[in-house]
């Protein structure tokens, strides 16, 4: 295992640190327990979104915290959810009398921790209301089992509900605009790499130099298909099919197109999966009217991509133009 | 040797035996979630299990809702995942059902594992078999029960209880998973037997075996 | 080699096209000859910036062309600079009467065709100036060799010259302002694993598991050091040394601190060692006052970091903290 | 047999020798520029000659200036780099030397080569020493002027400086780089004939390969 850190075992605590000092413009951080949270929180009047899971994601979800986006992250270990304490300190860190969003992906020790959280919260007077995010079509959905995973759509979610939550929409607003991007949102991904849990020091799985794995989850769990290396086109057309399907998405649709890198790719990789995902959109009719490149929902080290897709109308795209300013994602202002 | 109640020291030694059990088992119990999980359901219930007979250690407890209300913090606030809430919403129902007493007797331990079993399903909403440590919880509490109106022994009953989960333990091998991460995997799930399964079992091995020791 | 390509060969023309697509509130590309040029070049009476270098360092520099920074980026092969042709060219469509400044990285390839095409613009009454970014203090600087390599430093001069340029400075004092920069920012990076160029196949360069290369070069050029793995904070002392002496940066001093990735590294690592560097700086009384964290000048997917520090005051500040409005890097709109 | 002057084909002739050797030995050039550069020069000198090649297969010229003016272009927009600027500005001064003839004497040749190093070194600023080109241009044009001072003959004169340009090529094995890529080295440049002056031997020997012939 090669990487920077020292003590595996501090890798989440010196990382959170180091994110506070850098960004201490537009976060706080807490150590005991530890939370992300807007250095202005908790914003009187104002729904709080919080947001959390395990690190080695980011800039999910630290790097979204911020004017227009989320009130407070929380970072489990790596891979690991956090408990329901942090969640809850964090909860009551942004809680400003208008209620808290909680934004969980959905893996069942996420779901669990947060809902305990917001038990919790909840005998403590806060309204809490949750949205789970499932925009992972590698997995099917079935009412008899733990459904769809939570991955890169979830950026699309916190975004579109923080501004939602900025503009002062109540608590009930904020969550049915969540859910309505949740029921929007749909993405699948590719890994051609391996990532390296640091406690755990070696590949979280393994693939043979010429072999990729289609639908991979974003803590490497196994996707669709592992098969053998393509040309960026056809592995392309491997992700959007499926995606596009699942709505389905189809011709006069308006969409956010969202190509996520998972850590370890260069730039120049995820132009062309880009160029490609757009070109196949056109084809079919769908008009791309806004667009996210870049690693935002990342597995560590991983070489790999994920599209999204979203539908948009009109609100969800004035949401998404409206002013966020965190360390990740930022525009006007 | 019969036995009508379970005092607060033995309830603390069940809890002590199931720390050494996962201890001398966190390999096995890593090993089954790493062929469909994500290899840390060992390292999470000896954590979880450490903690808790750190505090128990550290402040003493006077009465058996104080006990199992803390084990149940404590394994919230120290596991996270999956099982830090599970295990955790069990103990803590446990403790509410029990009340300020410092013994039970069997229908009063019955009715608080009862609940413990309720406690589980409202959080994880898992059903008989979807391969989940309800699979072993479920058979259990039934045979604990079936045992007690025959024999009116709790020591019986445990026994009676523990030969249950393992059964159901092993049950879980043909299974397809329907909960929590093992999910994601369908059909590759088949094959293998569910960690919290196992690690539950041996929450009623502990059972068994402390009560018998008196 | 797995990359998310198709055919090698056409790498850079893909990317510059998906670039093109993801970005068309930005940017306009031309294809023949390939450049990026912001949407509203040229900009009458504003002096124009360009600069430009090999492909697979990127967000560097096409990421940075828009409002408050460059006017048009000219991408090369992979790490290949490119021909003065295509530098004319972009020359020619950002030349608003203000005159244009060529910021260029200090390879000779890069200087000589920069400098082929500035003379080139001159025939044609484009008043050029040029300035050389060599930040890299891996290298020792001498008069009598080809000095210092440009690299991360690189983004800084980019940013502060093109609020420069934008708030209406004349030709010569956007060259004297990049200058200024350049006198005054200092780098130095670390290569965990090799990097590998699409068309080649294969790496670079190797590296043991256990070993690092101190010093390394934006295109896996050999550094200072080659030596066995060690904790971030060690591997932080060793980079951070050599860039303070340097100038020297002392106890009073105000700077900009930038930890760049350099294309393969999670995030979460780059905070470590930016908590580190903050750490450093502090304890020697020199205030960090602005920062940076990220991918910003990458070597394709190397793992690995640079330090970047840069020494501020007042003119400077302003000019960083102006709104900028590109691809990778937007503040103030 | 001997020449007072060389003509638009025999330059032309020269040019397509010069292809020739890059194309010849470019695994060579390229094994050189990997020990000390970035292993691209022998794709660098053989794209940029094919290029020239095509261009003037494409529109035949009629004067010495057109041809090399031509080629300088040809050369610095189709190979960048360091050599893409250095051997199209050499090529470009050359052209302008020599005017709008169809004919060179042999003064008129040494003054167009003279030409051509001076803008090479306008560019590159290498001096002597330096391991680059510039050890086997600097020589080679030499030992062209010293032999034609005493033999007036301009293919004595190529031949004197293709054995220059070989002990000039030779000669940079030892040197420690100090301009282009290689400086980066430092000390570790040392031991390793330099690219560049390697592939512009070439250009002597096809120099003096193609006034033999005639
Ligand atoms: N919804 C659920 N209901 C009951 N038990 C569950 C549920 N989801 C997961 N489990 C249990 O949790 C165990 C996994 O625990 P653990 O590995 O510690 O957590 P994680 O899956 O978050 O890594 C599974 O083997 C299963 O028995
Ligand atoms: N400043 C310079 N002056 C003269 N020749 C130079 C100079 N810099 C580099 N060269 C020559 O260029 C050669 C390298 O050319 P090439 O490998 O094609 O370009 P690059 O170094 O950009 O990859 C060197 O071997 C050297 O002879
Ligand atoms: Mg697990
Ligand atoms: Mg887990
Ligand atoms: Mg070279
Ligand atoms: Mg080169």
């Amino acid at each position: 295992m090669k990487k920077l850190v020292n003590d595996p075992k501090n890798v989440v605590a010196e990382a959170v640190a180091g994110f506070g000092a850098a960004h201490a413009d537009i976060v706080r951080i807490s150590t005991e327990p530890i939370y992300i949270v807007r250095t202005e929180a908790p914003v009187a009047g104002k729904v709080g979104l919080v947001s959390g899971g395990g690190s080695g994601h980011e800039p999910l979800h630290g790097g979204f915290v911020g004017f227009g986006m989320l009130d407070a992250a929380v970072p489990g270990a790596v891979f690991t959810s956090p408990t329901p304490d942090p969640i809850l300190a964090a909860t009551k860190a942004v809680d400003g009398g208008a209620g808290v969003l909680h934004i969980v992906k959905n893996y069942t020790g996420d779901v669990l921790n947060f809902e305990t959280a917001a038990d919790l919260a909840a005998a403590d007077g806060i309204e809490v209301r949750s949205v789970i995010v499932n925009d992972d079509v590698a997995v099917k959905d079935s009412l008899y089992t733990a459904g769809r995973r939570g991955v890169a759509g979830t950026v699309l979610v916190e975004k579109i509900a923080g501004a939602s939550a900025e503009r002062g929409d109540a608590l009930e607003t904020v969550a049915a605009i969540a859910e309505r991007v949740i029921s929007g949102v749909r993405s699948m991904g590719v890994a051609l790499t391996p990532c390296v849990v640091p406690h755990a020091g070696e590949g979280s799985f393994t693939l043979a130099d010429d072999e990729i794995e289609i639908g991979i989850g974003i803590h490497g769990e196994p996707g669709r298909a592992r098969i053998k290396l393509e040309p960026a086109d056809a592995i392309v057309d491997r992700l959007l099919g499926p995606i596009l399907e699942d709505i389905p998405f189809v011709a006069g649709d308006e969409v956010l197109l969202f190509v996520n890198g998972m850590g370890g790719t260069p730039q120049i990789e995820l132009y062309i999966v880009f160029r490609r995902a757009a070109e196949v959109l056109a084809e079919q009719g769908i008009e791309v009217s806004r667009t996210l490149v870049g690693n935002f929902t990342t597995s560590l080290e991983m070489q790999g991509t994920s599209i999204t897709v979203l539908k948009l109308d009109d609100e969800l795209t004035a949401l998404w133009d409206a002013p966020v300013q965190t360390a990740a994602l930022r525009w006007g202002r | 040797m019969t036995n009508d109640t379970i005092s607060l020291d033995q309830l603390t030694g069940w809890l002590t035996r199931f720390r050494d059990l996962v201890t001398e088992q966190v390999s096995y119990l890593t090993e089954l979630d790493s062929a469909i999980g994500d290899a840390d359901h060992g390292s999470n219930m000896t954590r979880g299990m450490d903690a808790v007979l750190g505090k128990i250690q550290a402040s003493p407890v006077v009465a058996v809702d104080e006990l199992f209300k803390g084990v149940g913090m404590t394994l919230v606030t120290s596991v996270g995942g999956a099982s830090g809430p599970l295990y955790g919403t069990f103990f803590l129902r446990i403790g509410t059902s029990a009340g300020p007493v410092s013994t039970l007797d069997a229908p009063g331990l019955a009715a608080a594992l009862r609940a413990g079993l309720g406690g589980v399903v409202a959080r994880g909403k898992a059903e008989a078999g979807d391969k989940t440590m309800f699979d072993v919880l479920a058979p259990a509490l039934d045979a604990f029960d079936a045992d007690l109106v025959v024999f009116s022994d709790i020591s019986s009953a445990a026994r009676a209880a523990y030969s249950a989960a393992q059964a159901g333990r092993d049950a879980t091998a043909p299974l397809i998973a329907r909960k929590g991460r093992a999910s994601y995997l369908g059909e590759r799930s088949i094959g293998h037997i569910d960690p919290g399964a196992a690690s539950t079992s041996l929450l009623f091995q502990a059972l068994a075996e402390i009560l018998d020791k008196e």
